[in-house]
């Protein structure tokens, strides 16, 4: 436990605004993360030749995407001005980056998707090029996945929400690690083999530690992630990805217990994507998150002397 | 587009591919000369056509609108402050914000004892008040304790509701006053109010002071915003253009001052233009024109910076020991502020943050471990395909 | 708009092709904000006023365009304030433009429960009957020793602090010619 | 200054920036105390007590500015032997009449002028006809240069004041010595031949029932430093209306015409003659001996070719003053239903006015009422809306009232002059026409006036011939011409049809018109001067180019006084006007407030009067005398020097004297306006605590033109009181809670703000908590809540009949107030604790018997059994 810090504020008012964002975005995280997995999923599948696996990881994709698109749109102020985002290209802008990464991600797991109809079409003119032009887009959609998986970490980090950016380092790890599991879910619930149980574990694995460093590294901003309700949302997470995981290995034979453990996985992801999400609201409205790292800082930088911080009127507790 | 584009000192409007660009335009606000008449806020609203905040008596002392928001582009903070408690030392004739003075107690009630320790609580807890969620040991009445659970915690508890709760009374619930159900401020509980000598109570000072959003030579807003609709102008200033905005509402959370915010009902994001159309006509902001003390004053960054300082020169010759510049150097956090403050107390005293820094400080960083984080997810997806090609 | 504008129109463009490859000033600024101009400066006319609310007199600029006021601000040359408003003064424009001003005349008719709309010109009339009316009934043209008083004292007045001078003068013409002398401001207050 | 004059405020915040201490005074630590170097709470109402003890710091350590006060003011000349001093006569001057509660003011003349004492008129508030002159005063008076005399008047202020010591403040004020020493020491050492001092209060200072005497206190102060008519100096007031100084000067009211000339008396005034007499006085010292010039002027002004030699200019037409018609006793009239109808101007008397309840019930009682405001507002709606409905005393089926509500035009609807706080008119363009059927104050009058000589014409009644006779024309448009009026106020050459260019030319002899001669000279050389608009930045500090100011746009008083008396700067460091001997003239920033070229070493001639009567060092040229007045030897109803009474309604037993307070003041002892007992009276502890309201920043007066507008109504939505943390603590107040508020009127609620910003102050040993309310609110516009003012009873400062409305006694509760009868009850309920019974009447003579030599003063418990 961290102990209580003493500090001044403007009637315990917040300083920093908490995200006007609502669970959409945290739905939009999931989703996306999700997509990313899925497409992941099936390039493996593509490449293995395993065809069940193939589909249904570009049809989760595809969905996902969907899916992680209303959402993001849902949560604008103004819904109908969606494509002003494609005016500009701004690196500085996680946000202009993820969008632009997004579009081609859409483009390429929509063509992807949509090569998973070819069977069902007559092959020929146009549609003889459907199956190579979906495995291309396959490819492109799985060389992109990791990037829309990670991203959203580098959203959420480049705020001035304070448990959000300052654990920067381990947030993209974490997320990437969800998006695995919740992709290896899709596989385990819809096309359970080897290579979904291995995707899971490693997911789990890489979401379990990423997100314990994120809950003890970081002091007091580590607080919101272990404290309330956010806190309660990633112990569940964590519970169900752990769940998840040794369900996907032990499940081996069991078609039902694999899926359980498909769907506890993406359970997991979701909660770990709730629970981040509230955390970094949580550390926004209590303007102790703002204000005691800062002159902790501050006061660091002026060195011994005091100056005219820490001010006196702060007391112990 | 220079070295310094995500941090550090630099002129923005050159950076921003201006090319003949104007001097950098700025507000200086010195707090000490404040009267926190308002007259900002409504100048303001009235030449930017923005809509009222509601009508919450928030009892925060005169601050009725809460903090600067979508609907309220200047706003007058205001801190009532008993200056002895905090050991500060008393202020020399001829400071700028003496009070009433601690004076012996003359005896010429007998039959009743200065209760000074009781005084001294009574100032102590009252710092309470003031500090919102530092709750103390010797506090009063629902304050006491330093209980997270306590209205005055104002902790990680969910009682700190955040000031767009939605009409409710933020100071109701973050971290005020009257949570607790008890005294709050200044209130010894054991002993007979008004037996101590009245002037010993405490020195004490009020303080005001008209927040606006600070123009960051980085700003954490523009930065984010994924549209475009955020701006920097010819005068180096930044501005949400409200034919772009779509709502994402990224800006909100990428301004460490919680400056920029969302408004209700109309979905786009508004903050202070520092009146981009009238100082493109060679007009003063409207805040800085009507302030009848000229405790805002608009012109030249460059010139204002040289200002602040010897009037804090000028402060602190006069004893006003506690006064300082925030936001005024351009290698802080945010590569200076292009409105900055005079200050009589700590930054976070007045809501500010003590040392802010621009979230895209550290974007290559971020990219960097996102890349890390991405090759990880290929890897992790490589090991578990691998072995079962056919 | 062909597409060679609609192209060089795209900030993507401009980013690519101008001063700001990042994307945060030039290449970003729409053609709204480029045109941007202070309504004060197409005003078709400023009248030079002083403020309504205290006595200090703060100088007052009001804009006009379209028969409309548009702004009302400080008076720069104005050597009591020079161009300074308080929050007051500064709420002019919304007093004068308020949609809750009262433009129409109101009639309570006695015991009535609500208002009524009158006619402009009906009210004169119908007030000009009962301030005769009331002068009438209780003319005291003498006490009881004969001496002269010349008065009424069924009328009586509260007003003026804020009217102008012409206003007050015209008032207190009127009523004393009409022999009613009470009549009393804020000044009382 | 800051919280209601913000702008104003801007010259202190560059004061002090220039090195310029601020001292701020206030029950309250308001806005203007968080820029003041020193801020002192103050007990409400016992502000003479202060000042006071400022006057005797003065005097007993000499720190006056001796050759100042020897030769501008009144030190010393020679009181009767007859004056005795409250000092003597335990809170009475010498002269008291307790059957009127009246003085005979004889002794309090000069030596030898026993038999010249005026009598002012306690009903019609003649005392506020000094606003622009003193009251008469022979020319010669026996002075002593050495100020030894026992009877000089720095002697007899000497004494006066010599128990106002800081020990004495300490116990009245709450103020700790060593503080108040520090005031005195700061304003004594600032002022002098190398500095001056400025007092600056605003206009609560005038809602006491000892109002004059607290602005004479400062006038002393400010007389014995000799700060008055120096730049930097003098005596301020802030008013709080864009022109009520104008309403003041060109008066809407009831006991004077334009330029503070009387309205005519029925007894004292009942020729021509005899008015003009009374205020010139024949052989009096000063620019008053040309009054009859200016009462034919304003006549002519009025009934134009109509008012000649012959009919006495018209004089028999005016109407006659028998006593007090002030707004408070119309009121209780129209109670009694001896009012039928009534005008409210831009004005809101059911929230802005002193005892609201009474105010609507007033209201209710009329025949009718014609309400003109920009917004819907209270004392246009209290038939449905008020309080008294929620009551049940009133019902909109019960009230007889017929209202009209007429739309008035905005300031930008309209053009005109307001005159400011300081006298200076400023004339406004218009901008727009007025909304719908919103008509300006000229139009609504104008029109009224031609539809009622209409109704008359042909009419040979005598009581009409004044209405067919008044001049009315105004130009030729349905919008009267307001240059029109101006120039009709600034006055003609009838002979040559020229406008007059100062008041110096009007004549007795019906050849010049003037509407209000001290506004003579606005239409100089036939230009609008209050329309000049050179910037500020491009003139002088004094800025004489930009509007206007009464009399001759002098804009500092007695500026003569800012030269010594052979008419030289007192120091380079302070010149404003002086005398400049080559040029034989007087010049300087400001135009010289005195004869341009009577030279400091004139002396009148043995027997002049007029005029001419004026010494070259005599500044005050509107004085008897031509001095400043120490000590008022006539003119004032309550005594010749301020001295401390408690308020009408105090917790507090007057400490320096058996009379408790101002034993002259105006009541209305009736059983619909009852005051809270103080001592020595029983039950004071009922209400034990000090309330007093003022202004927000962020409202305006009733609300009217604030609550309307959102923008404001964000930044005070809600009535609240503010209060101590140690009066919280006694009373179980939660800030934001709710509370509610009693005296014997009215209950009302309000938000609990606890600061401490307020703090109790200990009083005669005693704990004294004080709570402060803004008194904006009321039951219309965007924001509501109870109002202040009905809390507050009417009592009246003789001298000018404004009311004690800035102290008053209350209880405060926890909680929501009751409602509906509930509520009545509750009142009623504290009145019969306190023993106000229908037949209860407050004594008001308190000093002990001997001297008060009355049957009805007594220092027993008056319990109203």
């Amino acid at each position: 436990m961290v102990p209580r810090a003493d500090f001044q504020s403007y009637y315990g008012r917040p300083i920093v605004r908490p995200p006007v964002w609502t669970h959409d975005i945290a739905i939009y995280l999931f989703t996306g993360g999700l997509a990313a997995g899925s497409a992941l999923l099936a390039a493996g599948g593509q490449v293995t030749g395993d065809i069940a696996l193939r589909r249904a990881g570009r049809a989760a994709a595809m969905g996902a995407l969907g899916a992680s698109t209303f959402f993001l749109i849902k949560d604008l102020g103004r819904p109908e001005r969606f494509h002003h985002m494609l005016r500009v290209a701004k690196p500085t802008s996680p946000m202009s980056m993820g969008t632009w990464l997004l579009s081609a991600f859409g483009g390429a797991a929509s063509v992807a998707a949509a090569a998973e109809f070819a069977p069902l079409l007559p092959s020929r003119g146009v549609f003889r090029l459907l199956p190579p032009l979906g495995a291309a887009a396959g490819y492109g959609a799985a060389a992109l996945a990791p990037g829309l998986a990670t991203y959203t970490a580098v959203l959420f980090a480049d705020t001035a929400v304070p448990s959000w950016n300052a654990v920067y380092p381990d947030l993209p790890f974490m997320f990437a690690g969800s998006a695995l599991a919740s992709g290896a879910g899709v596989g385990l619930i819809a096309a359970p083999g080897r290579p979904a149980r291995r995707m899971a574990v490693a997911g789990a694995a890489i979401e379990l530690a990423a997100g314990h460093r994120v809950e003890t590294r970081y002091g007091l901003l580590s607080e919101p992630y272990h404290a309330g309700r956010p806190g309660k949302l990633l112990r569940a997470a964590r519970a169900l990805t752990i769940a998840g995981a040794v369900g996907a290995v032990v499940g081996r034979r069991s078609r039902t217990i694999s899926a359980l453990a498909g769907l506890s996985l993406l359970a997991g992801s979701a909660l770990t994507r709730f629970g981040v999400f509230e955390a970094g609201v949580e550390s926004a409205k209590d303007p102790r998150y703002t204000v005691v790292p800062q002159r902790e800082r501050l006061n660091a930088r002026r060195g011994a002397a005091p100056g005219p911080a820490p001010s006196p009127r702060t007391r112990k507790s | 587009m220079g070295s310094n584009s995500l941090y550090g000192p630099m002129d923005p409007a050159p950076d921003a591919g201006y090319t003949d660009a104007p001097p950098r335009m700025g507000f200086f606000t010195d707090t000490s000369v404040c009267i926190g008449c308002k007259a900002c806020e409504v100048a303001c609203k009235t030449w930017n056509d923005v809509p009222d905040d509601g009508f919450n008596l928030l009892g925060q002392s005169y601050d009725n609108t809460g903090g600067l928001t979508a609907n309220s582009w200047r706003h007058v903070a205001f801190i009532e402050q008993p200056a002895v408690a905090s050991g500060r030392p008393v202020a020399a004739p001829g400071a700028n914000v003496i009070a009433a003075r601690t004076v012996p107690d003359t005896g010429t009630a007998p039959g009743i004892a200065p209760a000074v320790d009781a005084l001294a609580a009574a100032a102590t807890a009252g710092t309470d008040f003031m500090d919102g969620p530092a709750a103390g040991g010797s506090g009063a009445g629902g304050c006491s304790g330093g209980s997270s659970s306590c209205g005055c915690s104002g902790g990680a508890s969910a009682s700190a509701s955040g000031p767009s709760g939605g009409g409710s009374a933020p100071g109701l619930v973050g971290g005020a006053p009257s949570g607790g159900g008890g005294q709050f401020l200044g209130m010894p509980t054991s002993e007979l109010p008004g037996t101590a000598a009245p002037a010993e109570r405490s020195d004490f000072r009020w303080l005001m002071m008209s927040n606006v959003c600070k123009h960051c030579t980085h700003a954490g807003c523009l930065d984010v915003c994924p549209t475009g609709a955020l701006f920097r102008t010819e005068f180096g200033t930044v501005v949400v253009q409200d034919d772009i905005c779509n709502g994402c509402g990224y800006c909100i959370s990428g301004c460490p001052y919680g400056v920029i915010d969302r408004r209700e009902g109309d979905g786009r994001a508004w903050k202070c233009t520092l009146c981009y159309d009238r100082i493109g006509d060679g007009l003063t902001p409207a805040c800085a024109k009507a302030c009848p003390t000229e405790s805002i004053q608009f012109g030249e960054l460059d010139e204002l910076r040289e200002r602040a300082q010897r009037r804090l020169e000028k402060l602190h010759a006069e004893g006003e020991t506690s006064a300082q510049l925030y936001g005024e150097s351009d290698d802080d956090g945010v590569g200076g502020d292009g409105a900055f403050f005079l200050l009589l107390d700590e930054p976070e005293v007045y809501g500010l943050p003590p040392d802010p820094h621009v979230p895209t400080r550290d974007l290559p960083h971020m990219w960097r471990r996102a890349g890390w984080a991405a090759l990880t997810m290929v890897g992790a997806a490589v090991v578990a395909f691998a072995g079962r090609r056919q | 708009m062909g597409v060679k504008t609609w192209i060089e129109g795209w900030p993507v463009y401009r980013q690519l092709t101008g001063t700001d490859p990042l994307g945060r000033g030039a290449a970003a600024q729409s053609k709204k904000s480029k045109e941007l101009t202070a309504r004060t400066e197409t005003a078709d006319r400023v009248a030079k006023s002083v403020c309504p609310y205290c006595a200090v007199g703060c100088g007052q600029r009001i804009f006009v365009k379209d028969e409309k006021v548009v702004q009302i601000e400080g008076d720069p040359d104005s050597p009591v304030s020079r161009g300074r408003l308080c929050p007051k003064g500064s709420a002019s424009l919304s007093l004068v433009t308020s949609e809750r001003r009262q433009q129409k005349v109101l009639y309570r008719r006695p015991y009535g429960k609500d208002w009524e709309e009158l006619d402009l010109d009906t009210a004169m009339e119908m007030i000009a009957d009962r301030v005769l009316a009331a002068r009438d009934e209780t003319w005291q043209a003498a006490d009881e020793h004969g001496t002269p008083l010349n008065r009424t004292l069924g009328i009586s007045s509260l007003g003026g602090a804020t009217l102008d001078n012409e206003e007050n003068y015209l008032i207190k013409k009127l009523f004393t010619a009409m022999g009613a002398i009470q009549i009393e401001n804020q000044a009382r207050i | 200054m800051a919280e209601a004059h913000p702008v104003g405020f801007q010259w202190v915040v560059e004061a002090k920036n220039r090195g310029a201490k601020i001292i701020h005074v206030d029950p309250r630590f308001t806005r203007t105390s968080a820029l003041a170097h020193t801020y002192l709470p103050v007990r409400a109402g016992a502000d003479i007590a202060f000042l006071g003890g400022v006057v005797n710091y003065i005097l007993s350590n000499e720190k006056d500015f001796r050759e100042y006060v020897l030769a501008y003011t009144n030190a010393s000349m020679i009181v009767s032997d007859d004056f005795l001093d409250t000092e003597d006569l335990d809170g009475l001057f010498s002269g008291f009449n307790p059957e009127t509660n009246t003085y005979d003011q004889s002794s309090w003349m000069y030596a030898g002028l026993e038999g010249e004492a005026a009598e002012p008129d306690p009903d019609t508030a003649s005392a506020q006809q000094h606003e622009s002159h003193g009251p008469p005063l022979p020319a010669d008076v026996r002075r002593d240069p050495t100020l030894q005399d026992p009877h000089c008047v720095y002697q007899v202020l000497k004494r006066h004041y010599a128990r106002y010591t800081p020990e004495v403040v300490e116990r009245l004020c709450g103020v700790p010595e060593k503080q108040f020493l520090e005031v005195c020491e700061a304003w004594t050492a600032n002022s002098g031949r190398e500095r001056t001092t400025a007092l600056v209060y605003s206009v609560g200072w005038t809602q006491h029932s000892v109002g004059v005497q607290y602005i004479r206190t400062g006038a002393i102060i400010q007389l014995l430093l000799g700060n008055m008519g120096r730049p930097g100096g003098g005596v301020m007031a802030l008013r709080g209306h864009a022109s009520i100084q104008g309403s003041t000067d060109i008066p809407t009211l009831f006991n004077l015409l334009p330029g503070y000339l009387p309205m005519p008396h029925f007894q004292k005034h009942e020729t021509f003659q005899k008015w003009v007499d009374d205020i010139r006085h024949p052989g009096q010292k000063g620019f008053w001996a040309n009054a009859e010039s200016y009462a034919v002027s304003l006549l002519k002004a009025y009934f134009g070719d109509a008012a000649t030699a012959g009919n006495d200019w018209g004089y028999d037409w005016m109407p006659r003053l028998t006593g007090d018609h002030g707004t408070y006793q119309q009121v209780l009239d129209m109670i009694d239903g001896k009012i039928k109808g009534y005008f409210l101007l831009g004005q809101n008397p059911a929230v802005g006015s002193a005892h609201g309840r009474a105010q609507r019930l007033g209201l209710a009682n009329l025949d009718w009422l014609v309400v003109r405001d920009l917004f819907m507002i209270e004392s246009a709606t209290f038939w449905k809306n008020g309080p008294e409905v929620a009551t049940g005393e009133m019902s909109p089926e019960d009230c007889k009232t017929e209202v009209f509500f007429m739309p008035a035009a905005s300031h930008a609807e309209k053009e005109g002059t307001f005159t400011q706080t300081q006298r200076m008119l400023q004339w406004r363009e218009k901008a727009v026409d007025p909304p719908g059927d919103a008509r300006s104050e000229l139009w609504f009058f104008y029109h009224l006036g031609l539809l009622l000589k209409e109704r008359l014409a042909g009419s040979t009644r005598t009581r009409d011939q004044a209405l067919l006779n008044l001049t009315w024309d105004y130009g030729s448009s349905e919008e009267p011409d307001g240059e029109a009026v101006l120039k009709e106020i600034n006055g003609y050459d009838l002979t040559t049809g020229k406008l007059l260019s100062s008041f110096g030319e009007m004549k007795a002899d019906g050849t010049t018109s003037g509407g209000c001669w001290i506004y003579t000279g606005v239409f100089k050389d036939g230009v609008n001067q209050a329309n000049r608009r050179k910037p500020g930045a491009a003139q002088n500090y004094v800025a004489p180019e930009w509007g206007w100011a009464w009399p001759a746009n002098r804009r500092t008083l007695y500026n003569r006084a800012s030269a010594d008396p052979d008419g030289k700067p007192w120091s380079e460091r302070k010149k404003y006007v002086w005398w400049d001997e080559a040029a034989g003239e007087w010049t300087g920033d400001d135009v010289p407030d005195f004869e341009k070229t009577k030279p400091p070493s004139y002396r009148p001639p043995a027997g002049a009067s007029g005029v001419a009567a004026i010494a070259g060092d005599d500044p005050f040229i509107m004085q008897g005398d031509g001095k400043g007045w120490l000590y008022v030897p006539s003119g004032l109803i309550d005594g010749p020097m301020p001295t401390h009474y408690e308020p009408a309604e105090s917790g507090v037993r007057n400490p320096l004297y058996g009379q408790q307070a101002n034993p002259t003041r105006k009541t209305y002892d009736r059983s619909d306006n009852p005051t809270n007992p103080s001592p020595p009276e029983r039950h004071s502890e009922i209400f034990p605590y000090v309330f007093s309201t003022s202004r927000l920043t962020e409202h305006h007066t009733a609300g009217g033109m604030s609550r309307q507008l959102a923008y404001l109504s964000e930044l005070q939505p809600e009535m609240f009181v503010e209060v101590s943390p140690e009066l919280a603590a006694e009373r179980g107040l939660e800030h934001t809670g709710w509370a509610h508020i009693i005296t014997a009127r009215a209950a009302i609620e309000a938000k609990v703000l606890v600061t401490d910003r307020l703090r109790p102050l200990r009083i005669e040993g005693r704990v004294v908590h004080q709570l402060w309310m803004p008194y904006h609110w009321g039951s219309e516009g965007l924001v509501t809540g109870d109002s202040a003012n009905d809390l507050i009873g009417i009592t009246l400062d003789p001298n000018v009949l404004i009311q004690e409305s800035k102290v008053g006694t209350c209880d405060i509760r926890p909680g929501r107030r009751p409602t509906g009868h509930d509520l009545l009850r509750f009142v009623q309920g504290y009145r019969d604790r306190a023993g106000l019974t229908a037949d209860h009447h407050t004594p008001i003579v308190t000093a002990s018997p001997s001297y008060s030599a009355s049957d009805s003063a007594s220092e027993e418990p008056a319990d109203g059994e």
